[in-house]
């Protein structure tokens, strides 16, 4: 409807003309010049295929780790829409707003569509023939020295089990699985002290939840199914109570009935002092050592409040409602662990679950697996570091990368990418071009999560044993992509031939696999119709009852706390990179839906910013939008000030996940990164990086621009009736109409 | 005429004599003609000047329509919750013009207020012209321009109507008719003249004048009919022009936005419509009585008497903007309250003040004799006054949007950009470009009326001389 | 004096242009207008004005409709078996044709069918071109008319699809013969229509624009 | 179309809302119920609903120029009043899901020129984008400021190929100089309505759900019939005790009353917002809670 005359003749034209460009301008066949467009025509399709009506098929979530059973519903053959599944007990038919753009990933218009080799410098578009006879070559040659290493984001399901046979067979010496927010730092923890990596923790069984920093519904490792418990845990008969202690608000402190800011670092001796409180009443301090009881004692409400900045008496009246509200569960989340002492940290918040005699009630063990090889791998930062050094040093040969970006994401100081060049081959799986795969010497175009198949264990199982598949929602977009499992099928077969020629393809293999699994979930049905019926369930599940959980003897040493303070008055405040739901560590932000849904406290898209405590930002004459200059003592990052009462006056936090230099139209050149800058700290017991214990100083500099944000002029309401809120013992929910929530 | 209306002119002689002298009553009816048809004649090179410049200043406007027109309104700063911006604005302003008109050669002529021949044709032209480009803002400030039509009632292939309880169905009714009828009026009134001019021009023009005053010889039986059906057209306009500026008044009044809500805006609206159309006519009476000379008939008691119509209209508006405030204030309407709050401390604020300054403070130069009468101050004065009335406009629209009812949606750094003020000002140019066009093609004053008045003064000044002769002497003792 | 009068006439003629009206819809004659014999502004018009003909559309193979449904007799919804499970009716899928063009050997050699066939030996869909087009803004739901006036009123199908698609059964490839504009689709959705084919009870289509526009 | 239609059903055309029992004859009155206690604020609902209506990504420069085209935005707020009271949010943010209200009596439906806007039987606020001429007044008009206009020609820059092959066929791709807001995903509603017309029955509770109610993870968001007296919003609507079509709410002022007596009685906890403009939404919010206890 370009009016390019504007004489009234034209206009009229274009009157007419604008009548059918509001059609045109509609997607699709929307003409109405008849016999121009081409019907919607079948050769010969299935019968449910009707054209103008929606099917649902089932599959699985790859946007994080937590393996939420999806459903996509699909129409004239193209994906339109997913939504959770109701027979996946992690998403229960929900699904969160990272699984919603799980369809722009698989449309981006910046998919990589052929394999691409560098020639003199650059990539060039090349087949796929090159591309696995390079591979091979280095797979085969297994005398020649170095290590060839694959290097995985976390991984769970059949890749894994191709890619540990395919090491076996001698195609690579081993692998990294490198996770940039990795938990294992807990995961050491609560194997030293209740035996298991990943106890389950049921919220709704809770009458409170105290939690130290756990975004368990926002960043978390399922939070879909966390909010789900959530709900049942807020409209149970005794409605839960949400205690949230933490440096910088995360969606979970914003849900919380009471929201706590401490200084970072200092979750543990709190977590004592409450500790001290509570071994006062015999009733806990019964099963506790001697040794322990002494170890905490000199953490005195004094003493607490003096290090952590949290007012004393909290700590007795938080006592005593842990004491009503039994049984509770205590959690540690990002914010303690990321600290030179985190594992103690993490450890003095354990103990307070022990100490209240939670293990068993709230806090439970997963049933074993009946296929441990298909159990999900955790990533951690310690075998990047390991990796890296072998890098530097020259030893690794080859390095093939799937679903991780370290590029990207390990901080200047490991200088990866400079190592990564002393590497002599590196390819990378991607199914769009990322800081990582940019660097390689071969990069294989993947099949979008949207067309490939596959299986997933989740991470937490909460109930019972459940198996996650993932299957196409619709053909292949690009006909030169290929499925992950198919190279490695290929790779297996160059290598141990015999052993796998039987499988024609990764589908084939798969089906065998499920097909074998049958008994495991006492299924009765015929081979074929078992196959049917776990695709269109998208689920194999086996009720399994949670195990109880037994604590280890817990020794002093363990959650020894270090003399607060010491800091260099160069570096005032300390940096918390946030960790958000819809960024994750940076891989949905090449997602224009995600880039655009704003970040829930602060409302600003599109963009990185630095939030400041509006007291602090006071005493430094800062105004929302002057542009701060941030620098580490590894180096600097510019970002906009934003005024967030969440957060404690001593920190500035700057989320993660922009900043990104090449990885598609909507990612790059957007905000910064703050893992850029982070100080090399570690975890002294497992050496993880030490993600919250960098410490900056921020200098503002003279520019100051506008925020693009959701939020106007006021985060106020202005005495309008539009957020209401009631005090829980002025209702009686009971009263309500009774909620069933899946 | 016959000598019977003589004789009633004669009979109603006291009533002009207490008139002080608008208007030099001994100059000559030919003389008149003359006078008046100069200003028809080749202009000056000023004038081509001033012309171009905004012909110019039209393109420029015209070209930022095109773009707003291809890329989408977007272009032009509008945002959620800032959906109209200056247009509609500015719409009001050009609204409000158009009523000096009416209130000059209608509602004067009913009250016998015969100082307002010399200058009401001007001022017709003006409202004329106001309401076309008010008008173009209707089209410019819509969406889909292109359907426009969809406002008007017309029985269409889709069965449907437009939607009858919405002002702006109103606004489109109202304008539209207000438009025809001025125009009529307009033209109407000029008919004689024309005659004039068809009987002094020569050439195409003479063609043109030919047409246009369809035959008119000036016949008794011509005559009055003219006057029944000029005076019924007056009688016609002048509940219209009420009318149109209510209904656009009532675009804001029907909506619940606080600052909008207010029963007192219609007669709030036409009060300040009288305001700015009175300014506008002090600009261009002063203007064209330099241009074409006619300080014999622009004079300046003619200049005073429009002075202080304007200044009791200016005192009208000023105590219903009043009214406006303390409903508000004293009202229980917290979120009103935050707004006029907002208006005179938030963004807006400098406006706010400028907007009663210029409106209710400046018009008092108007009562001392001697700014009144001193041209230049009167012109600065006049300007100044139409700015203030554009302001107000600026101050209804704005602030409700940036501080509304809802919070979140708050807004506090909006302004308007390039385009915005481009389309605006190509409106100014437009306006400009059809007035100088006009008067190089009518006799922007009207001459017999003038011929009228002046026979009437002469008649009043011979009846009074007749008097005082007539008067009684003293006995001699 | 009557120039500004121009006004109107400039405005109507500036309407009418942009949206021609319908016979029956001119300024002179309101009122009622008899479905089904309605032509609309879209496409020619036949001397009677009425039936506005959409365009000859050249489809790939030139389907005799006129041969399956007049001298074969077959339904309509034996092969548009879409139309009455869903809001589109799409086209009927090539392994439909196959179904029975297999085992007709009398015209196998047929040039027509011989495509038919090549078509699916390639396996290849038939790309058959829209005949009747809505614009996007627009849903018109198949299944509940063909509910409404087949299953319930049980009219014969000919004649209830030849409400909007014309008299198919006569023609080769079809071509639209109907408006299918709004105030056509309206002028029928106003009558009264019978709920079912015994009861005198009358309900008219929904009247409200939701229904149809999206 | 012709006059007699227009003068015969010009009753029709000055209805006045809301009339007491309008729907208790209808088959079909859409409704909400939005817990606030139960939302997060995680955003689940916003991305479906971009996903599930076509509605454009603007980007940066026009998201920062106010034209975002969010049908569905999660407000967050710090306090009530006019100031900020406390130096730390003690209990958390304040979370506000809004949409289209869909009122009964709703202030853009009186002033649309064209009824582009109007209310359909099923009590909905329906948007005809292809009837709207871009006025803008039902924006101007609308108290929540929830109608969003196409300040650009989306359909041809919003999408880079194959990105368009996601959109939802259901649903137009609104081109520029129209306005657009919730529909209630209408595109479902009428799907299974006509399904459920084909089966001779109404829509069974929780058959059809919006996108927005699909997706929410903890259960926030409550879709359904409000006409059909069994559905789930009509016994939450009861529940709390909130009239369609009344305004005041009777347990408002009784729970006035009660504070004016200083009594603290206990209370339900659903409203609607802006009621006291007499709009009648048809979606109710459940108030927060936060426990006095910590």
């Amino acid at each position: 409807m370009s009016g390019s005359g504007v004489n009234r003749r034209d206009f009229l034209q274009i009157v007419g003309l604008g009548g059918t460009a509001m059609a045109l301008s509609a997607c699709g066949n929307t003409s109405i010049e008849s016999g121009v467009e081409l019907v919607q025509s079948y050769v010969q399709p299935e019968n449910f295929v009707v054209p103008g009506v929606g099917v649902y098929y089932a599959s699985t979530c790859l946007q994080c780790a937590s393996a939420c059973g999806i459903m996509g519903r699909v129409r004239e053959g193209r994906i339109l829409k997913l939504e959770g599944n109701p027979n996946s007990t992690i998403s229960g038919g929900k699904i969160c707003g990272l699984g919603q753009a799980a369809v722009q990933q698989h449309y981006s218009p910046d998919r990589l569509t052929t394999p691409m080799i560098r020639e003199n410098g650059s990539l060039k578009p090349a087949t796929w023939d090159k591309a696995m006879a390079l591979l091979n070559a280095t797979l085969t040659s297994a005398d020649a020295p170095g290590r060839r290493v694959w290097l995985t984001g976390p991984t769970s399901g059949h890749h894994q089990v191709l890619l540990r046979s395919l090491i076996d067979a001698g195609g690579a010496t081993d692998t990294v699985v490198y996770d940039a927010l990795s938990t294992a730092v807990e995961a050491s923890v609560n194997r030293k002290l209740f035996g298991v990596d990943h106890p389950v923790t049921v919220i709704e069984k809770a009458g409170l939840v105290l939690s130290f920093g756990n975004d368990f519904l926002g960043a978390g490792e399922s939070p879909v199914a966390a909010a789900r418990q959530y709900a049942r845990f807020r409209k149970a008969a005794r409605r839960g109570i949400l205690v949230q202690i933490e440096p910088k608000m995360t969606l979970t402190g914003a849900n919380a009935d009471r929201w706590v800011p401490i200084k970072p670092g200092t979750e543990g001796v709190f977590a004592l002092g409450l500790a001290r409180e509570l071994l006062q009443r015999k009733e806990y301090s019964g099963g506790i050592s001697p040794a322990l009881i002494a170890a905490v004692e000199p953490y005195t409400q004094v003493e607490v409040s003096r290090i952590t900045g949290v007012r004393g008496d909290l700590i007795p009246h938080l006592a005593g409602m842990l004491w009503e509200h039994a049984p509770s569960l205590v959690l540690a989340g990002r914010y303690p662990q990321g600290h030179a002492h985190g594992s103690r940290n993490t450890a003095a918040i354990a103990l307070l679950n022990v100490v209240l005699q939670n293990q068993g009630k709230t806090l439970l063990r997963a049933a074993d697996l009946p296929f441990p090889q298909l159990a999900p791998t955790a990533g951690d930062f310690k075998s990047l570091a390991e990796l890296n050094k072998a890098m530097a040093a020259g030893q690794v040969r080859s390095l093939l990368i799937h679903g991780s970006n370290p590029v990207y994401s390990a901080p200047d100081f490991l200088g990866f990418a400079a190592n990564l060049q002393k590497v002599a081959f590196k390819a990378a799986w991607v199914t769009e071009l990322d800081e990582t795969a940019a660097q390689c010497d071969l990069v294989l175009p993947l099949l979008s999560p949207l067309e490939d198949f596959g299986t997933h264990i989740p991470l937490n199982q909460s109930d019972g044993i459940e198996l996650s598949m993932q299957q196409p929602l619709m053909q292949k977009l690009y006909p030169e992509t290929r499925s992950f499992g198919d190279v490695l099928l290929d790779l297996l077969k160059k290598t141990k031939p015999d052993s796998y020629k039987a499988f024609p393809d990764y589908y084939g293999y798969l089906k065998t696999a499920i097909i074998n699994a049958k008994p495991a979930f006492s299924a009765q049905a015929e081979d074929e119709a078992f196959w049917e019926e776990t695709l269109s369930a998208g689920v194999l599940h086996r009720a399994a009852p949670l195990l109880p959980l037994s604590a280890m003897e817990i020794t002093p040493a363990m959650i020894e706390q270090p003399a607060p303070g010491g800091y260099e008055a160069k570096y005032p405040f300390s940096l918390i990179p946030a960790v958000s739901a819809s960024m994750r560590d940076g891989r949905p932000a090449n997602l224009a839906w995600l880039q655009e849904s704003p970040d829930t406290l602060t409302t600003v898209v599109w963009d990185s910013w630095a939030e400041l405590h509006p007291s602090t930002a006071k005493a430094m004459d800062v105004r929302e939008g002057d542009v701060l200059l941030i620098e580490s003592a590894q180096g600097s990052i510019r970002a906009k000030a934003y005024l967030m009462p969440g957060i404690h006056p001593g920190s500035v936090a700057v989320p993660v996940g922009q900043g990104h230099d090449a990885y598609g139209r909507y990612a790059t050149h957007i905000g910064v990164n703050p893992l850029k800058i982070l100080d090399p700290i570690f975890d002294q017991d497992t050496g993880e990086l030490a993600l919250y214990a960098t410490r900056v100083a921020i200098t503002k500099t003279d520019r100051n621009e506008r925020f693009t944000k959701d939020e106007g002029a006021t985060n106020l309401q202005q005495g309008r009736k539009l957020v209401a809120t009631l005090a829980a013992d002025q209702v009686d929910l009971s009263k309500e109409m009774p909620f069933v929530i899946r | 005429m016959n000598i019977h209306n003589e004789e009633q002119e004669v009979a109603t002689e006291p009533r002009f004599v207490i008139k002080p002298k608008d208007i030099n009553d001994e100059i000559s009816w030919a003389q008149i003609n003359e006078d008046v048809l100069r200003s028809l004649e080749r202009p000056r090179a000023l004038y081509w000047v001033i012309f171009f410049a905004s012909l110019g200043l039209f393109c420029w406007g015209v070209y930022c329509e095109i773009y707003q027109y291809n890329t989408g309104l977007g272009v032009a700063a509008l945002n959620n919750p800032q959906v109209w911006g200056l247009y509609i604005a500015t719409f009001i302003f050009w609204i409000g013009m158009s009523h000096s008109g009416t209130l000059l050669s209608a509602i004067l002529l009913i009250m016998h207020a015969d100082w307002r021949k010399p200058i009401y044709r001007f001022a017709e032209a003006m409202t004329t012209f106001s309401l076309m480009t008010a008008g173009l803002f209707v089209l410019v400030h819509l969406g889909r321009v292109w359907q426009f039509y969809y406002v008007v009632a017309y029985p269409s292939e889709r069965w449907t109507w437009p939607n009858f309880s919405s002002p702006l169905v109103w606004d489109a009714t109202a304008i539209g008719s207000y438009l025809t009828t001025s125009v009529i009026f307009l033209y109407f009134g000029m008919i004689p003249d024309l005659a004039i001019c068809r009987d002094k021009a020569t050439g195409v023009r003479r063609l043109f004048y030919r047409v246009l005053s369809v035959g008119w010889k000036g016949t008794d039986w011509q005559w009055a009919n003219f006057r029944v059906t000029y005076l019924t057209l007056a009688c016609l306009l002048i509940p219209l022009a009420v009318s149109v500026h209510s209904i656009v008044a009532t675009d804001f009044a029907v909506s619940q936005q606080p600052g909008w809500h207010t029963t007192s805006f219609p007669p709030y609206f036409v009060a300040g419509a009288l305001y700015s159309g009175c300014a506008a006519i002090i600009t261009l009476f002063i203007i064209l009585r330099y241009t074409f000379r006619f300080e014999q008939y622009m004079t300046i008691p003619i200049l005073e008497k429009l002075c202080k119509l304007t200044f009791a209209i200016s005192m009208v508006w000023t105590y219903l903007n009043m009214i406006e405030y303390a409903a508000v204030w004293y009202g229980t309407d917290p979120v009103a309250k935050q707004t006029l709050i907002f208006r005179a401390t938030g963004t807006y604020a400098g406006w706010w003040w400028a907007m009663n300054i210029l409106g209710s403070v400046v018009p008092f130069t108007l009562t001392f004799k001697a700014l009144r009468t001193h041209i230049p101050t009167m012109m600065v004065v006049s300007l100044l006054l139409n700015l203030g009335m554009w302001i107000e406009r600026f101050m209804i629209v704005t602030p409700t949007f940036a501080h509304g009812y809802y919070p979140w949606t708050w807004n506090d750094h909006w302004w308007p950009n390039w385009v915005q003020i481009g389309i605006i000002a190509g409106s100014f140019g437009w306006f400009t470009m059809l007035f100088m066009l006009f008067c190089k093609i009518f006799p922007s004053v009207s001459m017999y009326e003038v011929k009228e008045m002046v026979y009437h003064r002469s008649q009043a000044r011979k009846g009074a001389a007749l008097l005082a002769a007539s008067a009684p002497q003293p006995a001699k003792s | 004096m009557w120039y500004p009068l121009l006004v109107f006439p400039l405005a109507l003629a500036g309407m009418s242009i942009a949206e021609p009206l319908q016979k029956g819809d001119h300024f002179g004659t309101f009122g009622p207008h008899e479905p089904f014999k309605q032509g609309g502004p879209i496409g020619s018009q036949t001397p009677d004005g009425f039936n506005a003909l959409g365009p000859v559309v050249e489809q790939p193979i030139e389907f005799p409709h006129y041969i399956h449904v007049e001298k074969m007799g077959i339904d309509c919804l034996y092969c548009h078996t879409y139309a009455r499970r869903s809001a589109v009716s799409g086209i009927p899928r090539l392994s439909k044709c196959i179904g029975c063009h297999q085992s007709i050997e009398s015209v196998k050699d047929k040039p027509r069918i011989k495509m038919l066939l090549d078509y699916w030996d390639k396996k290849q869909a038939i790309p058959w071109k829209k005949v009747h087009d809505e614009p996007d803004f627009v849903r018109f739901n198949h299944e509940r008319h063909i509910q409404r006036f087949i299953f319930q009123q049980e009219r014969p199908t000919r004649e209830a699809c030849g409400y909007c698609h014309g008299d198919v059964g006569n023609m080769t490839t079809a071509r639209r013969v109907k408006a299918l504009s709004m105030g056509w689709c309206i002028s029928c959705h106003q009558k009264d229509h019978k709920l079912n084919a015994v009861s005198d009870e009358t309900s008219h289509g929904p009247n409200d624009c939701w229904q149809c526009h999206k | 179309m012709s006059f007699d239609n227009l003068s015969s059903n010009w009753s029709k055309l000055r209805v006045k809302r809301p009339q007491p029992d309008q729907y208790k004859d209808a088959p079909y009155k859409w409704a909400m119920v939005i817990d606030l206690d139960a939302c997060t604020g995680c955003n689940a609902c916003t991305t479906a609903c971009y996903a599930e209506n076509n509605l454009p990504v603007v980007g940066k420069e026009r998201f920062l120029a106010g034209q975002a085209m969010h049908w569905l935005r999660i407000e967050r707020y710090w306090g009530e009043g006019e100031e900020l009271t406390q130096e730390f949010p003690e209990q958390g943010a304040e979370f506000l899901p809004m949409m289209c209200q869909q009122c009964e009596s709703a202030p853009c439906e009186i002033v649309c020129p064209v009824g582009a806007t109007h209310h359909t039987p099923d009590g909905l606020n329906s948007q005809v984008y292809n009837r709207c001429i871009g006025s803008r007044y039902c924006s101007a008009n609308c108290p929540y400021k929830v109608r969003y206009f196409n300040w650009f020609d989306y359909p041809t820059n919003a999408w880079p190929s194959p990105l368009e092959q996601q959109l939802n066929p259901d649903v137009t791709v609104r081109s520029k100089g129209v306005m657009e807001k919730c529909t209630f995903c209408v595109q479902r509603l009428t799907e299974a309505k006509s399904k459920a017309r084909t089966e001779g029955r109404i829509v069974n509770d929780g058959e059809v759900l919006t996108a927005c109610a699909q997706a929410c993870p903890s259960s926030a968001i409550h879709f359904g019939n409000l006409a059909d007296s069994s559905s789930k919003v009509a016994k939450m609507w009861n529940a709390q005790q909130v009239e369609l079509s009344a305004y005041p709410q009777k347990k408002d002022e009784q729970r006035e009353k009660d504070e004016q007596l200083g009594k603290n009685e206990e209370v339900v906890r659903g409203y609607r917002i802006l009621e006291d403009l007499r709009t009648y939404p048809s979606v109710v919010y459940l108030e927060r809670i936060r426990s006095a206890e910590v």
